[in-house]
């Protein structure tokens, strides 16, 4: 596994981006903040493309940048793909002639998917012999995000590629994003501003702020503490789950998981029998019961140890509470909090909706 | 009179330079498109110079310049063993000096409107940056390279004054079209000078209306409507 | 082969004799006319010219002085004639009242460039007496003048009698001025180093000279000097 | 209100918009399709800039298109405004450059919003001496949406305004909109491919497939439409309820609502005591009980009946419930069904986090 | 030899030329950029033959053209007065002719440039075909317009075949600058001719770097830096 290690300084008119940071390249590695935070800035400056940042920069062995050497490999000698926030095709060429500019000057010896594979994956097959102009937004980006994938890079920057992809084409391009991030172990940097989607599809987070980081962890550990969540707004955070999969059940077409022994249904067929995957539960979906509930359409109904409260100003109050080892989060009102007595320590029921779980 | 030589060697020294000046002066006008440098004013306007001249002014100062006690001349003549002026090389030379501005302006102009952030993205994919000069600046400066291209072509197919003076006006070698026209009227064969322009003129307008259709044509194919005004 | 720079305002002459001599000795004669202080500069710098036809005496004198040509190849062929040519007026308006007359335009050679119009600034400055009022312009050179009358932009011009000829205009459009009111156009010619061994130039050159050349050069409207002060 | 009505048809390559639809120009009217739909196609037919789109526009009294009369009103004419997919700065000029330009080409005489209410709303303050080079993608397309505020239009297009904003820009513009589309009668036409957006902010819904209107209906309606979703994956749609504002909890900082006179609670203050206003409750958050629940988090609990039950053949069930007048729509598995044993025409308990519920 | 009325009447007919021909290259030019009219090409190659022309072939051309029996002469009697060839005037409607396709040819390549994106943002803006023109067009095409000028520029202060042959030579009227270079080379006065040049060369130098200088000064303003190569 490499690591990327970042110590960079970059001044751009009043914004300044300074940042230090280790970060072990595995998975998909997610940026989040507000607008101006300097995520974009971030991921200029790791693909050289920011000739005026200072410090260093190196991707396991290779140093990319050193300032204090002199030392600064171009963006075309790094072994990296960029998708950037706006699709920045070629006009001169056709979409064919976009993804052949990158073939040919594939990056890395390693494996890679094949055209078909990817042409297939991102559905381009009817665009092929189309002019970037004459494609739609969604059209565009998909393009662009065959265009980096075909260079076999060693390391994948995206910038909000999925902000003009819809359900649909997002349905088919995050397994694809996850299969190639596996198969081909090629960590992926990615931007956005949607804590839903970075919740479903990174492994680690970093929270930028005014240019500087606030925070980096695991996705499931940063996304349940609490400090940060009013900081950058991620009123959608919720807790990633540990768990294995323990049985299919063909007539109502779910599946049986275990977390801590205990077991969880969700729609659809995950995994394999035995295999271990992640589930991320938003916190506004869960639910806290005093005495076990019945007759109710909430199937999932998990002890748990209240193990922290927190009120806010508002409405809202946050807990965490714990299944076995693992941690998940709630939104609740105060009110609920208050009417239930709930207290640090008391053991509780969640209960969650098998239609709000995102199983990957 | 027979116009053909003539003719033949006005095409030859305008297609020849056209193609030669449009290489020369790509490097120069990619520096000075891209530089920060606080040399490139001067040399932005260094390169207007030849144009200040009158030609036959320019001409006259060429003439001492390729001569076989000039500069370029002597290196020409040890290199080849040939005298460079009053041949066909020299006005080739020649051309190449005085139409030089005619070819950087606009390339530099539109190098200069090739979007930065598609150049990113090709160095991002790899490419570098004489690859990307090669696969993303040339195709997007085609409209420089055409009218860079065509003002280089029309310019020397008309300019006589450093012909003349370069080329001496010998038949078959160094009399083009112009000079003989030029002579015509000079020689008040006023006559001769009406046909020879017409057929100057039909020529090049041949020549540039191809250019032309061809570009509109490949213009159209890759371009949306515009809009509806 | 031989290779004749020729001024431009000889041009036409030049041609008739070159064919009359190919005709008669079979030698291919090449002409390349151009402005003389440009042929000259061009012989200095190396350029292929046998002979050389200028439309003064200092020119070819001057190369021989600095050793780029034969000097004693050196003659004067012709004596250039100034004519007064106005357009559409008969009969012809003497000069003097032309000069006086608000809003007219002549023509001339431009008496820095050409010989020509050495001699019709003379002419005018004598005529003129006091200062004229009548717009001067120049031509480059006196086929210029030619053109700015011929295109009705001037509606006099002082012209090379050759050039009335050779374009045929009547005779009543036109006086000629004696060669004794200006002082004299003098042609002269020389072989350059180029040319000094090759025997077509020296043909060429001698037939310039010869009764027959000096005859073609006559009717096409030069004085002619002196015989003994030809070549050879 | 104006009517805005289309019989258009245009042909781009291979691809054929069909549209005949008249549309009451009330509230913001969403479009909603996948990336090729038509979308944008749609709004350049409007704005006029397709001309080679026959067929006829009318906007209220103005005819905006006729094809047969050969009549044509051009773009600039047009009293509208347009946020394009791309932000479309005019990079000669600086924020307020691009803001001034709209402003000295105001269409409409009708009082607007001032300048200040825009940039403040939208919190351009410190880029207004920027180039749009040194902006931000996010940055940028607020810019662009405070341009086209500033020309004062009559009907206002918008192509994805929000993809590149995040949350809490989000929160400032969506209000933002929605006053300026109130007070002052703006009508907005709003492209999104996020469900979730159109269903908090559309009044009326127009769903595009392959360059042909497949359904357009208010959005509540449309929402709850059973065999439109699959469609459309419309997987996030839920249903919107008309309530009332009856108290507000100073302590718990929550609003109680009455629903056909059952209360509900919301978080935060909404709206004023007595007005009327509009709940968004996705389907996937509702829960089903069969027997009152008690001590449990969720307090707010409706009595229903079960209209309408549809399974489908994955693992989700889609029913209609309604309280009293108004319908909700549930998604849960086709498990908890079965074992509920859920019939139509049973009474059930409907049971709706307070935290998940948007109202607006 | 008083330098001094003919270099003044080499800026002044440079300056007037290239503000004038800006003015009327435009129309032409959009409409070349922007029409789908199937006689354009013709009228591209068109534009160009001024230049095929040798300049003082050219010259003869326009003296019959501005006579006051030509066409334009004529016109340019009955409304003036004045006769149009050997007037300052008439140099100025000479260089026009003569410099119309280095006006034209880079303001066509520019406002082929011009995003078709940002004129729908402005039309939909309330912005009419004109008012896009003048504020989106023009200011988005000021490298065109700078190309244009200093080619204009230049070449009409080097030109002299035209100016010789309309002009007349006339001391502070219509003998520039060139004309006088000219005359001392042929004259065997190197010496001023040297000088003259210097002098030209120094004050067209002086002219173009400053107007470089400016626009360099405002497009790294304006602009990003130029990406690490
Ligand atoms: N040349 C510049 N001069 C001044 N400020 C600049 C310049 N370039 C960028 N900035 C500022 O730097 C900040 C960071 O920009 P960056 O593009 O990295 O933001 P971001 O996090 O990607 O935002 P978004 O989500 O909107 O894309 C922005 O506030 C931007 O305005
Ligand atoms: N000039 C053209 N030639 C061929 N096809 C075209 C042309 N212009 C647009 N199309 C096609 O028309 C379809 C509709 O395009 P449009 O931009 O309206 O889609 P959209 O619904 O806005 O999609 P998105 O959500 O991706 O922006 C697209 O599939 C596009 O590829
Ligand atoms: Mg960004
Ligand atoms: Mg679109």
């Amino acid at each position: 596994m490499t690591e990327l290690s970042i110590d960079i300084h970059l001044r751009k008119g009043e914004f300044v981006l300074a940042l230090q940071q280790n970060i072990q390249l595995q998975g998909i590695v997610g940026v989040y903040g507000h607008s101006g935070a300097g995520k974009s800035s971030l991921l200029r400056v790791i693909a050289g493309l920011e000739c005026n940042a200072s410090g260093t920069l190196t991707l396991g062995e290779q140093c990319w940048q050193a300032s204090s050497r002199h030392h600064f490999v171009p963006p075309h000698q790094r072994q990296l793909a960029y998708v950037f926030q706006e699709p920045r095709l070629f006009s001169h060429l056709t979409v064919m002639g976009n993804l052949h500019f990158a073939m040919k000057r594939v990056k890395a010896v390693t494996a890679m998917p094949s055209l078909t594979d990817i042409v297939d994956g991102l559905q381009l097959t009817p665009l092929l012999t189309r002019r970037p102009a004459t494609l739609s937004g969604g059209e565009q980006q998909r393009v662009a995000i065959a265009r980096a994938l075909l260079t076999a890079p060693a390391l994948l920057l995206m910038d909000e590629p999925l902000s003009a992809i819809d359900r649909q084409h997002k349905a088919e391009l995050i397994p694809l994003l996850r299969r190639i991030n596996e198969q081909f172990h090629l960590p992926i940097i990615m931007v956005s501003h949607s804590a839903d989607e970075l919740a479903v599809l990174s492994d680690q987070l970093l929270l930028l702020r005014k240019g500087q980081a606030v925070a980096f962890d695991n996705t499931p550990r940063l996304m349940s503490r609490l400090d940060l969540l009013e900081m950058s707004s991620l009123q959608e955070a919720g807790a990633v789950l540990d768990a294995q999969v323990d049985h299919f059940d063909d007539a109502f077409q779910l599946t049986r998981l275990l977390v801590e022994g205990i077991p969880l249904s969700v729609p659809g067929r995950v995994g394999n029998v035995g295999a271990r995957i992640k589930l991320r539960v938003h916190a506004r979906d869960v639910a806290v019961a005093t005495e076990k509930p019945r007759g109710l359409s909430i199937r999932n109904i998990l002890p748990a140890r209240i193990t922290m409260i927190e009120e806010g100003a508002d409405a809202h109050a946050q807990l965490l509470a714990t299944v076995g080892q693992q941690t998940i989060r709630v939104r609740l009102t105060r009110a609920s909090l208050s009417e239930l007595s709930l207290v640090v320590g008391q053991s509780v029921y969640l209960l969650i909706k098998a239609a709000s779980v995102d199983a990957y | 009179m027979n116009d053909w030589p003539s003719l033949w060697l006005t095409a030859k020294l305008a297609a020849l330079t056209t193609v030669l000046l449009l290489f020369m002066a790509t490097p120069i006008a990619w520096w000075l498109a891209t530089t920060r440098s606080r040399w490139a004013t001067a040399l932005d306007a260094l390169v207007a110079m030849p144009l200040v001249l009158p030609p036959t002014v320019m001409g006259f100062y060429l003439l001492l310049f390729l001569s076989p006690q000039g500069a370029l001349g002597q290196w020409w003549l040890e290199l080849t063993g040939e005298q460079l002026t009053f041949s066909f090389m020299g006005l080739v030379v020649a051309s190449i000096f005085y139409s030089l501005p005619f070819a950087v302006q606009p390339l530099q102009a539109s190098f200069r409107g090739v979007d930065n952030q598609l150049l990113e993205a090709g160095a991002t994919l790899g490419a570098s940056p004489m690859d990307r000069f090669i696969h993303l600046v040339l195709p997007l400066s085609r409209r420089g390279y055409l009218t860079a291209g065509i003002l280089t072509f029309a310019h020397t197919v008309g300019e006589f004054g450093v012909v003349l003076m370069i080329g001496g006006n010998i038949p078959g070698e160094t009399r083009v079209v112009s000079i003989a026209i030029y002579e015509a009227v000079e020689t008040l064969n006023y006559g001769a000078a009406h046909r020879l322009s017409l057929v100057l003129i039909g020529f090049s307008f041949l020549v540039l209306a191809l250019t032309y259709g061809v570009n509109r044509y490949f213009s159209l194919l890759s371009r949306d409507p515009v809009s509806h005004d | 082969t031989a290779r004749i720079a020729v001024a431009a305002n000889f041009s036409a002459t030049a041609q008739a004799l070159a064919a009359e001599f190919s005709a008669r000795s079979g030698h291919t004669i090449e002409l390349a006319t151009g402005a003389t202080g440009l042929l000259y500069a061009q012989i200095t710098r190396g350029a292929p010219f046998d002979v050389f036809m200028a439309a003064d005496r200092s020119r070819p004198a001057r190369l021989a002085d600095e050793g780029y040509a034969d000097s004693d190849s050196l003659f004067i062929y012709a004596h250039g004639r100034l004519a007064y040519w106005v357009r559409k007026k008969y009969p012809v308006p003497p000069l003097v009242e032309l000069l006086r007359t608000e809003g007219s335009i002549i023509a001339l050679a431009n008496p820095t460039l050409a010989p020509y119009g050495v001699a019709a600034k003379a002419l005018i400055n004598v005529k003129g007496g006091h200062k004229p009022v009548s717009k001067l312009v120049f031509g480059e050179n006196v086929s210029s003048a030619f053109s700015l009358v011929a295109s009705g932009n001037a509606q006099a011009g002082l012209v090379a009698y050759a050039q009335l000829l050779q374009y045929e205009i009547a005779p009543r459009e036109y006086l000629l001025i004696p060669a004794s009111d200006h002082p004299p156009i003098v042609q002269a010619t020389i072989i350059t180093r180029h040319g000094s061994n090759n025997a077509a130039a020296r043909a060429f050159h001698r037939y310039v000279s010869s009764d027959a050349g000096r005859l073609m050069i006559e009717t096409a409207g030069y004085g002619l000097p002196p015989k003994a002060n030809g070549y050879e």
